[in-house]
């Protein structure tokens, strides 16, 4: 009954034009505008089912594809299509978009369409991100993207907004303007924007040489890999509550996203040649941000900082594949690590998400992210520590949770490498749990730390119901993971025999 | 005899000269205009040799409205100036700065 | 000689219109007293609109050569004038109430803006060296007086003197350029010098030499460093009004100038002018993007950023290629638009005796009108080049043109500097959204004229940057004529 | 038969000398002489050129106009002239530097590439060729669009320069001559009858006095 | 039999979702019925099950429950694996477990958590159940990892309490760094095997005997002792072997009957059982089995020592775990796998009986934990007494309860080993008996002999635990007394374990010792009687009796003599303190200087700011070249065409 729905189009342009009704309606009934997008967040969300369950997963080629001219004297294509890579991640943004409206309701007292709009508006873009297949189209809802982000951060922010809001604006700014560069030596190579052409284009090492860096900027500041990943933690700390889980759950993701659809398959000897200098950043991330993190005073912070190194699981799950291949003539192993930063990647989405928002009931209620203004959290919000323990302890990798399943891939892909890099990529283990339990006991367990904490209030049911919905998705995805690793296999295969191919 | 180069590094000197004037005055602003003239002067000087070597008489039409527009060009200039001095009692190029950085 | 034969005014239908309309407001402003200002105005944008529809109704494909030569009516001087027509009918627009809060409406604002118009009609529908040159100085005199328009301010006054010495010393410098091409080639019409080179050693040093001073002339009238120093001073000291319409049209106008004198003269000469650009191009490109970051007054930052678009505007027209000139057509014709909805907003939060100089008068915009605070954010979006604004059309096209020469390295140059750039359009955000108003801030209030044509002009920079198709065909459709 | 020489090297120094001064007299009134004479040798040089009719338009158009304006603003404004001649000093040398270099460039370019060997002197005009005639014919016919726009530039130079020099204040104060002549001794004079007092001493009372 | 596993499996996570998510809804009676029943239903099933698998000797169950993930062709599942090593752990801990949900109706009667207590203990026995069920790595993780999850729930189930919510922080770091080292194995498993099922594996160990592996560059090693090295690290952490035992002590933090169930019955034997149930891979590695038998060996004797200067009742039985845990490594170590969970099994049952008891002694001192502030309870609490005493002659080793028989297996077979460290091992495992006598008399003698110590009001109300607190003592006393007479033929000795432990002939210590007695209990016995270890428990007993019975003053004295071997012991041997240094301010003092060396002043500091700053500073200096000087202006536009045309047309 899909079949003949536009469906890629419709989960872009309905939030977007969900964005411009809500802001529309008229000022002062914040209460018609929640519940407007409320309304199409949750449309866009049950529109955006059917591509699961309509997914062919015996192929790795585009699905749901439609493509229509858009600037047909610059061969810019409007082009659509998702594989196993992106659709699972389309489906992350429009859940958490329906979360994140939810989370927003009482909480947001400025300007509520605009917040709501932003949100909406930028949920259209990053499913264009994700479903782009022409390069422009993608570079357009890549850079589109910012915009709201960059709203969100500085209107609805705190204190030091403004500066974190210009210094992420400029950091992924500055990434992306390479980026563009690139597509466009790639259209002067291949006469096409489409990406799936650039894939097919060989070219000469230098240029992909030249091409890999700018890439790996692009995508690393977005990740964001060590040490472009400052941005981060001023982005989180100063972002409402929404924004913080949208940039923790989809927008990190982009940068990975960027790896697969673009750097790697596009410049895969250069990829080759230097994933040595991949893997070390990743691994940097793993250990060095673990520490920094383990340090932060503030909740928001150190969740960031765990963003970081947990997302460099997924850079090292996707660069290990080389050097496994170089030892053994042979991928096998390397899908293993593939799947596994995929599936960190929507573990993480859920995760992060979820803790981001764990923060953002206490600060509701508080007005505090330090963790040394919070203890015995747990005494007045028992409801609120269980997920908020849950999570962190997903967070930390633990089986049984989501947590687990990416990170336990891609240490058993690395281990394929060498010794030493599933050594210190496990070391997550430890240092996970370090800064992730020592926070928790800080601010939930103990006795009741002051005043403050003492008339906290439970969640109530929006923000219980919004927590329950993660922490299943959650248990679930770390319970039986299958469903969601199936409909990557095809593409996985293909992607791994392309960029093992040389396009020398 | 004389040949074309002539005239032209004629133009060319009152060119540079032009030049340093504007260049070089930094009291008063009618001597600027002045300099402008002068260099307007090279131009047509230029024109008008090579209209003369080349038999041709679009240089001289060229440099008929050049004159014209010169002309023109000294009215509104002098009126700007004017308008200067009575904002501010001075046309010394050296005191205009109140818009820089 | 030859006998006279009268030329074919049709083609030039709307120049001359122009001109006697020029005539007539200027006679009937003379009568009107100054209550009835209005009809004077109504009478500019008349003209504006029926000149429109002249240059429309002239066939749209071919061109058409009259005056002897000296006239060229091709599809680009068309598709460029209907914009000059446009930018400066919003220009007017603006203008109107900036000039009665201040005192100084007065018709010759818009007879003065006529003339203008009809000298970037006339650069752009040039075909003889002779004819640039004298619209060009059409243009120049008419701007020159308007900066000095607001006669008791000492800093337009400034501005002014400024403008016009340096003006002059750059038109000496061009018609040196002609001389010497004149001198080389022994002809001021344009087709004949391309025929000229084109059959001649591209090589020659006097043509390489004029094309220098050429290069200049069209550096400094659109403020290419370092020929550039006029801007910031000339935009800060005119009236905003004038600003807006200095900043906005006659960029088309340079753009036209540029084709008519570097390409469709001189594209023989494209490896030689083709340096000289890039250094003025990477020059541009820095030093606006840089020093604007240190302003704080509203226009002369926007001046520095026009500096800045300048450097990619050059970026097209330096590829030499069809695809790179379209770039650049479009390029101009974006910024032309963005810029005039820029000043625009800036003449919204002018008030009577209080002009909106300062960029932290953008502050709170959001709580006073998110309409105009979403305009703001969509022009300095799109001034940018974020998507999916049209500045960001702009400019992926003339990078794309340089990167097809092979300039990679200019691009990634222009596209860092873009970063930097960045910053000062995000500073304007920043006050925008970010700040909470100050106590005394008014609502905005402006006429409602004034409210729609900003509006329509801010989402046509959306309306472009979504569907940015058909003005970029039309501007590839009418290089490549 | 070398006149031509002769007349031409005189002309150019003298053009020369007085460009030189007019960019280095101190004094506003000598430099715009000086440019006057600027233009007359031009003229002359103009006239080896055989452009007679923009020769004589230098002379009637510039100096009999625009120099005349010149001089006119420039005593209008009373201009005081600087007695430092400081700036001037302190910059010359670059100044010169500069000139000198652009000088170089240029007959680098034009010296070698314009001599006879390219451009001989081209064949002198039969005696009834008017010049005048020649450039008046072409000019209303080949090149009447551009003499339509330097018409409009001459309308906007007027419109310009009065839009900013005019100046209709609603204080200042002209002459209405009709309201001079009906003026009558009434209107103007009025005889007061006062008393005759004896001055106040001096030093008295201060805020009376002056 | 499939749906036997699954519920036996399920039964109690059922309960432990029932009571944790509705716990308001159903009370606190629904809660403990719920769970207690989910329990009950799996030790039944256990029951059917050992009697399937042990007694009926049906085949290895093997199957797959359903396919985690499949990735890379490498099938992930979920599924069980049940032999005689599975059932007989099944036994032990749904066993243990039982007991102590009924035990924990009475313990946790008041407490303010009680449906979450039962959640957590039922969550536990289902984590336990699939780890020991695993017939995968995977699996076995997953267990491993949830185990260690409701310890440290546990732990901190007094969440309130500073020391409990550090301890439990403690428990699960500590252990994460054995996980950390089990996680490389089982990578290094899957990269060699290519699968993580047990049965591939263990069907692959000969063909990777010789397998080398290059750790560090240019050293090769066998990749057996590699693999097994990694795997015994996670096993020190869960069974808290030196000198990942840190955390141990510091879990008595939590309620008793979680002290009972996680830190000494079951929890902390999952390293044991892992070790045996990879028996086919440490085979292979005699380097392995060296390090596993030190490590067990300094564990069983060092902790032991500190045992004796404990004045918590539950740190001394603590301590004593610890102890006994390194019996069972130093079995492992020596390949005695079989005598190891024999030891476990007896140990399950005697040593959660201590703990039960040192909790009904708690309750009835009003949680009062200091042994100093107890004495004479015998008369108050007759049926405590009682069966402590039977609990610590187990754990003492006196014959015939089942501690004596467990142990001195394992000292028998420790005598007869070759392997390296033995000899070490021997000397520790004999004075260890000695130890062990002597601080669990100590324990005896304070709490419920001589004179009460405590104060009028506790000892007004001191009185013997409710049924619910003493009949899980008396049930567990049963096998305490018994087990070891009964299993001993069939466990140690006997191939009960069947094909699901591996011993090659050369490692077989335990072989010469069947020799010797054919495993008959009375021959074992009469025999054992003439060997050193049993005169040292005698001595061990004797001396405690000396020490805190006759002249309970004297200990007080050799406290002041041997000041400074006391400061040890009391801090036991600093290792805490040490790793408090070195790891915890250690990387406390890293992170700092990365975040603010590293990130603020390098990167955020000198890069990113310093970047934007830097064009600021120029932005601001470039403006200044706009002077406002018209020749200024001029000049610049004079230079720009001078260089036009003297670089490019000139050129």
């Amino acid at each position: 009954m899909f079949d003949n729905l536009p469906l890629l189009s419709l989960v872009i342009w309905l939030p977007i034009i969900g964005g411009i009704v809500v802001l529309f309606v008229s000022r002062g009934e914040a209460g018609l505008q929640r519940l407007l997008a409320l309304a199409f967040s949750v449309a866009t969300f049950l529109i955006s089912i059917p591509l699961y369950t309509g997914f062919d997963v015996s192929t790795p080629q585009m699905q749901f594809t439609k493509t229509v001219a858009w600037i047909p004297s610059f061969n810019v294509n409007y082009s659509l299509g998702v594989d196993g890579f992106s659709m699972p991640l389309i489906l992350l943004t429009t859940f958490f978009t329906v979360i994140v409206i939810i989370s927003a309701w009482e909480v947001i007292k400025k300007h509520v369409a605009q917040y709501m709009a932003a949100f909406l508006i930028m949920e259209g873009l990053m499913n264009g991100v994700f479903a782009s297949l022409d390069s422009v189209l993608f570079y357009v809802f890549w850079e589109a993207m910012l915009i709201p982000m960059f709203l969100i951060i500085g209107v609805w922010g705190g204190q030091r907004r403004v500066y974190a809001a210009i210094k992420f604006f400029l950091y992924t700014f500055l990434g992306s303007v390479l980026l563009l560069v690139s597509i466009l030596y790639l259209y002067f190579e291949t006469g096409s924007f489409a990406i799936l052409a650039f894939h097919a284009q060989s070219l000469g090492m230098t240029a992909q040489t030249l091409i890999f860096f700018a890439f790996l900027i692009a995508f690393a500041v977005k990740v964001p890999m060590w040490p472009v990943h400052t941005w981060l933690p001023d982005a989180h700390v100063e972002a409402p509550t929404g924004g913080s889980v949208i940039l923790a759950a989809i927008m990190l993701k982009l940068g990975a996203y960027g790896f697969i659809r673009f750097l790697l398959p596009i410049v895969p000897d250069a990829a080759a040649e230097f994933d040595w200098l991949v893997i070390t950043l990743s691994l940097i991330a793993v250990v060095y941000i673990a520490l920094v993190a383990l340090v932060q005073e503030d909740m928001k912070k150190l969740i960031a900082y765990s963003s970081i190194a947990h997302m460099g699981f997924v850079t090292l799950g996707l660069f290990v594949v080389f050097s496994i291949f170089r030892q053994t003539g042979d991928t096998a192993g390397a899908a293993l690590g593939v799947e596994g930063a995929m599936v960190q990647m929507i573990s993480h989405g859920f995760i992060s998400g979820a803790l981001f928002l764990c923060v953002g009931v206490m600060y509701d209620r508080m007005h505090s992210r330090r963790i040394s203004d919070y203890g015995g959290v747990i005494n007045t919000m028992p409801m609120f520590a269980g997920f908020m323990v849950l999570f962190a302890l997903a967070n930390t990798g633990l089986p049984g949770t989501s947590g687990f399943v990416g990170e336990f891939m891609v240490i058993l892909s690395a281990f394929q490498v060498n010794f030493w890099i599933a050594f210190l990529a496990a070391s997550t283990l430890i240092f996970g749990a370090a800064y992730t339990l020592w926070m928790v006991k800080r601010v939930i367990f103990g006795d009741i730390a002051n005043d403050n904490v003492a008339q906290l209030s439970d969640v109530n049911s929006r923000e219980f119901w919004m927590l329950a919905v993660l922490a299943i998705a959650v248990i679930v995805l770390g319970v039986w993971p299958a469903p969601l690793v199936d409909v990557m296999h095809s593409s996985v295969d293909h992607f791994l025999n392309h960029i093992v191919t040389s396009k020398l | 005899m004389i040949s074309l180069s002539h005239f032209l590094v004629l133009g060319g000197i009152l060119f540079c000269l032009s030049v340093a004037g504007i260049f070089l005055n930094r009291k008063n602003v009618i001597i600027l205009l002045m300099s402008i003239e002068l260099m307007l002067l090279a131009v047509n000087m230029n024109f008008v040799a090579f209209a003369h070597f080349h038999g041709d008489t679009a240089g001289q039409i060229f440099v008929f409205f050049i004159l014209t527009v010169a002309a023109a060009e000294a009215a509104i200039g002098l009126a700007i100036l004017i308008t200067l001095f009575r904002n501010r009692r001075t046309i010394n190029v050296g005191e205009l700065d109140n818009l820089s950085g | 000689m030859t006998d006279f034969i009268t030329p074919d005014f049709q083609p030039a239908i709307a120049e001359i219109f122009l001109l006697t309309m020029a005539c007539v407001v200027l006679l009937v402003d003379v009568y009107l007293p100054a209550s009835k200002r209005g009809i004077t105005y109504v009478l500019a944008q008349l003209s504006l609109l029926v000149g429109a529809y002249l240059t429309l109704s002239l066939p749209m494909n071919e061109t058409v050569l009259t005056f002897n030569g000296s006239y060229i009516n091709d599809p680009m001087a068309l598709v460029l004038k209907l914009f000059i027509y446009l930018v400066s009918f919003l220009a007017f627009l603006y203008a109107r109430q900036y000039l009665v809060d201040r005192g100084i409406y007065r018709g010759e604002f818009y007879v003065l803006g006529l003339f203008a118009v009809l000298g970037m009609l006339v650069m752009v529908s040039a075909h003889n060296y002779l004819i640039i040159y004298l619209g060009l100085e059409l243009l120049s005199l008419s701007l020159y007086a308007m900066v000095a328009f607001n006669r008791d301010s000492s800093l337009s006054a400034e501005a002014a003197m400024k403008y016009f010495v340096l003006g002059a010393i750059a038109s000496g410098m061009l018609l040196y350029g002609m001389s010497m091409i004149y001198g080389a080639t022994g002809t001021l019409d344009i087709s004949e010098i391309a025929a000229f080179i084109a059959s001649s050693d591209s090589d020659s040093i006097v043509l390489k030499f004029g094309v220098a001073f050429l290069v200049v002339g069209i550096a400094f009238k659109l403020g290419a460093v370092p020929f550039h120093m006029w801007i910031p001073d000339v935009y800060q000291g005119a009236p905003t009004a004038v600003t807006l319409f200095i900043g906005s049209a006659p960029k088309i106008a340079a753009f036209a100038m540029i084709m008519r004198l570097l390409v469709d003269s001189a594209e023989g000469l494209h490896v030689h002018w083709q340096d000289m650009l890039i250094v003025l191009s990477v020059l541009s490109v820095i030093v606006g993007n840089i020093v604007a970051i240190a302003q704080t007054n509203i226009k002369r930052m926007l001046g520095y950023s026009t500096i800045a678009h300048v450097g990619f505007l050059l970026l097209g027209i330096l590829s030499g290629t069809d695809e790179g000139y379209s770039a650049s057509m479009f390029y101009a014709i974006v910024y032309a638009i963005t810029t005039a909805a820029g000043f625009g907003l800036v003449i919204l939060l002018s008030r009577a005796g209080y002009d909106a100089e300062d960029i932290s008068d953008f502050k709170g915009l959001n709580s006073r009108s998110p309409w105009f605070a979403f305009m703001v954010m969509i022009v300095m979006m799109s001034m940018a080049g974020v998507p999916p604004f049209v500045g960001f059309w702009a400019k992926l096209q003339v990078l794309q043109a340089v990167v097809n020469i092979e300039l990679v390295w200019l691009a990634v140059l222009a596209v860092l500097l873009s970063v930097v750039g960045a910053f000062y359009y995000l500073r304007i955000i920043k006050f925008t959204y970010f700040d909470d108003a100050d106590d005394n801030a008014a609502e905005i209030e402006a006429p409602t004229d004034m409210k729609i044509a900003l509006s329509f002009n801010g989402l046509l920079i959306l309306a472009l940057g979504i569907y940015p198709s058909s003005l970029m065909a039309l501007c590839v459709a009418s290089i490549a004529a | 038969m070398a006149i031509e020489p002769v007349l031409f090297y005189f002309f150019a120094i003298v053009l020369v000398a007085a460009s030189a001064a007019v960019i280095t007299v101190p004094n506003s009134v000598h430099a715009v002489l000086f440019l006057v004479l600027a233009f007359f040798t031009s003229a002359g040089l103009w006239l080896l050129l055989e452009a007679e009719f923009l020769a004589i338009t230098l002379v009637l158009v510039y100096v009999g106009a625009v120099m005349v304006l010149f001089l006119f603003v420039v005593m209008m404004l009373d201009i005081n002239v600087e007695p430092t001649r400081e700036g001037f000093i302190k910059n010359l040398p670059i100044g010169i530097i500069v000139a000198l270099i652009m000088m170089v460039e240029i007959v680098l370019v034009v010296w070698p590439n314009f001599g006879l060997q390219s451009y001989g002197a081209p064949v002198p005009h039969a005696a009834n060729y008017s010049n005048t005639k020649e450039l008046g014919y072409v000019l209303y016919t080949v090149y009447l669009y551009a003499f339509e726009l330097a018409a409009a530039i001459l309308l906007l130079a007027i419109v310009a320069a009065i839009m900013l020099t005019l100046r209709r204040r609603p204080n200042s104060k002209y002459q209405d001559p009709g309201q001079q002549v009906l003026a009558r001794k009434a209107d103007r004079l009025r005889i007061v009858k006062m008393e005759s007092s004896p001055r106040s001493a001096p030093g008295s009372n201060p805020g009376e006095e002056s | 039999m499939d749906k036997v596993y699954l519920i036996l499996a399920l039964s109690p996570l059922v309960g432990a979702i029932i009571a944790g998510l509705f716990g308001k809804k159903i009370g606190r009676s629904g809660a403990h019925w719920v769970t207690n029943i989910g329990v009950a239903i799996s030790f039944v099933l256990s029951l059917v099950v050992f009697n399937h698998i042990v007694l009926n000797d049906a085949p290895t169950y093997n199957a797959t429950v359903y396919q985690w993930l499949l990735s890379d062709g490498i099938n992930f599942e979920v599924g069980f694996l049940v032999d005689e090593l599975t059932a007989t752990m099944l036994i032990v801990v749904t066993f243990v477990s039982l007991m102590v949900h009924i035990y924990t109706i009475g313990y946790m009667r008041d407490d303010p958590g009680y449906q979450r207590f039962f959640s957590y203990i039922s969550l536990f026995t289902f984590s336990m159940l699939m780890l020991v069920m695993a017939n995968n790595f995977m699996q076995l993780f997953f267990g491993w990892e949830a185990v260690g999850l409701v310890s440290y729930l546990l732990i901190g189930f007094w969440y309130k309490k500073p020391t409990a919510i550090y301890a439990n922080l403690k428990a699960f770091l500590v252990n994460r760094v054995g996980d950390f080292g089990f996680l490389l194995g089982i990578a290094a498993i899957l990269m060699y095997f290519g699968s993580l099922d047990y049965a591939q594996v263990f069907a692959g160990a000969e063909g990777h005997a010789n397998t080398t592996i290059e750790i560090f560059p240019g050293v090769e090693w066998s990749l057996m002792t590699v693999v097994c090295i990694l795997l015994f690290i996670g096993a020190m952490g869960k069974s808290a072997q030196v000198p990942l035992h840190v955390w141990l002590p510091d879990s008595m933090e939590g309620p008793t009957p979680i002290s009972a169930l996680i830190h000494a019955a079951t929890m902390v034997t999952a390293g044991i059982f892992m070790v045996s149930r990879m028996s086919p891979l440490f085979e292979w590695s005699e380097t392995a089995l060296s390090v596993v038998l030190v490590i067990g060996a300094i564990t069983a004797l060092f902790m032991a020592f500190l045992g004796l200067i404990q004045n918590d009742i539950k740190r001394v039985v603590a301590y004593s775990t610890l102890s006994q845990l390194g019996y069972m490594t130093v079995a492992l170590g020596v390949s005695a796998y079989s005598a190891a969970m024999f030891h476990l099994m007896t140990h399950a049952f005697f040593k959660a009986l201590l703990f039960l008891a040192a909790g009904s002694v708690i309750m009835a001192m009003h949680h009062e934990q200091d042994m100093r502030k107890m004495g004479g309870l015998r008369k108050h609490m007759p049926i405590t007494y009682w069966t402590a005493l039977m609990g610590s002659l187990a754990l003492m080793g006196i014959p015939p309860f089942s501690g004596f028989f467990s142990k001195d297996t394992i000292i028998e077979a420790v005598g007869a080993s070759t392997i390296a460290g033995s000899g070490f091992a021997y000397f520790a495992v004999v004075v260890g008996v000695f130890i062990t006598a002597l601080y669990s008399m100590r324990l005896l003698f304070l709490t419920f002999h001589g004179k009460p110590r405590m104060d009028e009001h506790t000892l007004s109300h001191v009185k013997e635990s409710p049924k619910v607190v003493t009949i899980p003592l008396i049930l567990l006393a049963i096998p305490s007394v018994f087990a070891g007479w009964l299993a001993l033929k069939g466990m140690p000795f006997g191939d009960y374990f069947g094909d699901s432990i591996v011993i090659f002939d050369q490692h077989n210590g335990l072989a010469i010792a069947k020799e010797m007695h054919q495993g008959d209990p009375w021959h074992f016995l009469t025999h054992s009687i003439m060997t050193l270890p049993f005169w040292l428990v005698i001595a061990g007993i004797a001396t405690a009796w000396v020490l805190y019975v006759a002249k309970p003053e004297w200990p007080g004295r050799i406290k002041d003599r041997l000041s400074i071997v006391h400061r040890i012991l009391d801090n036991a041997y600093g290792i805490d303190r040490l790793y408090y240094v070195v790891f915890v301010k250690g990387s406390q003092l890293l992170g700092k200087g990365f975040s603010s060396v590293g990130d603020a002043k390098l990167i955020d500091g000198i890069m990113v700011n310093g970047m934007a700053n830097s064009i600021g500073r120029f932005a601001g200096v470039a403006r200044r070249m706009q002077t406002g000087f018209l020749y200024h202006y001029a000049f610049a536009m004079i230079i720009g065409l001078l260089v036009l045309v003297g670089w490019f047309v000139l050129k």
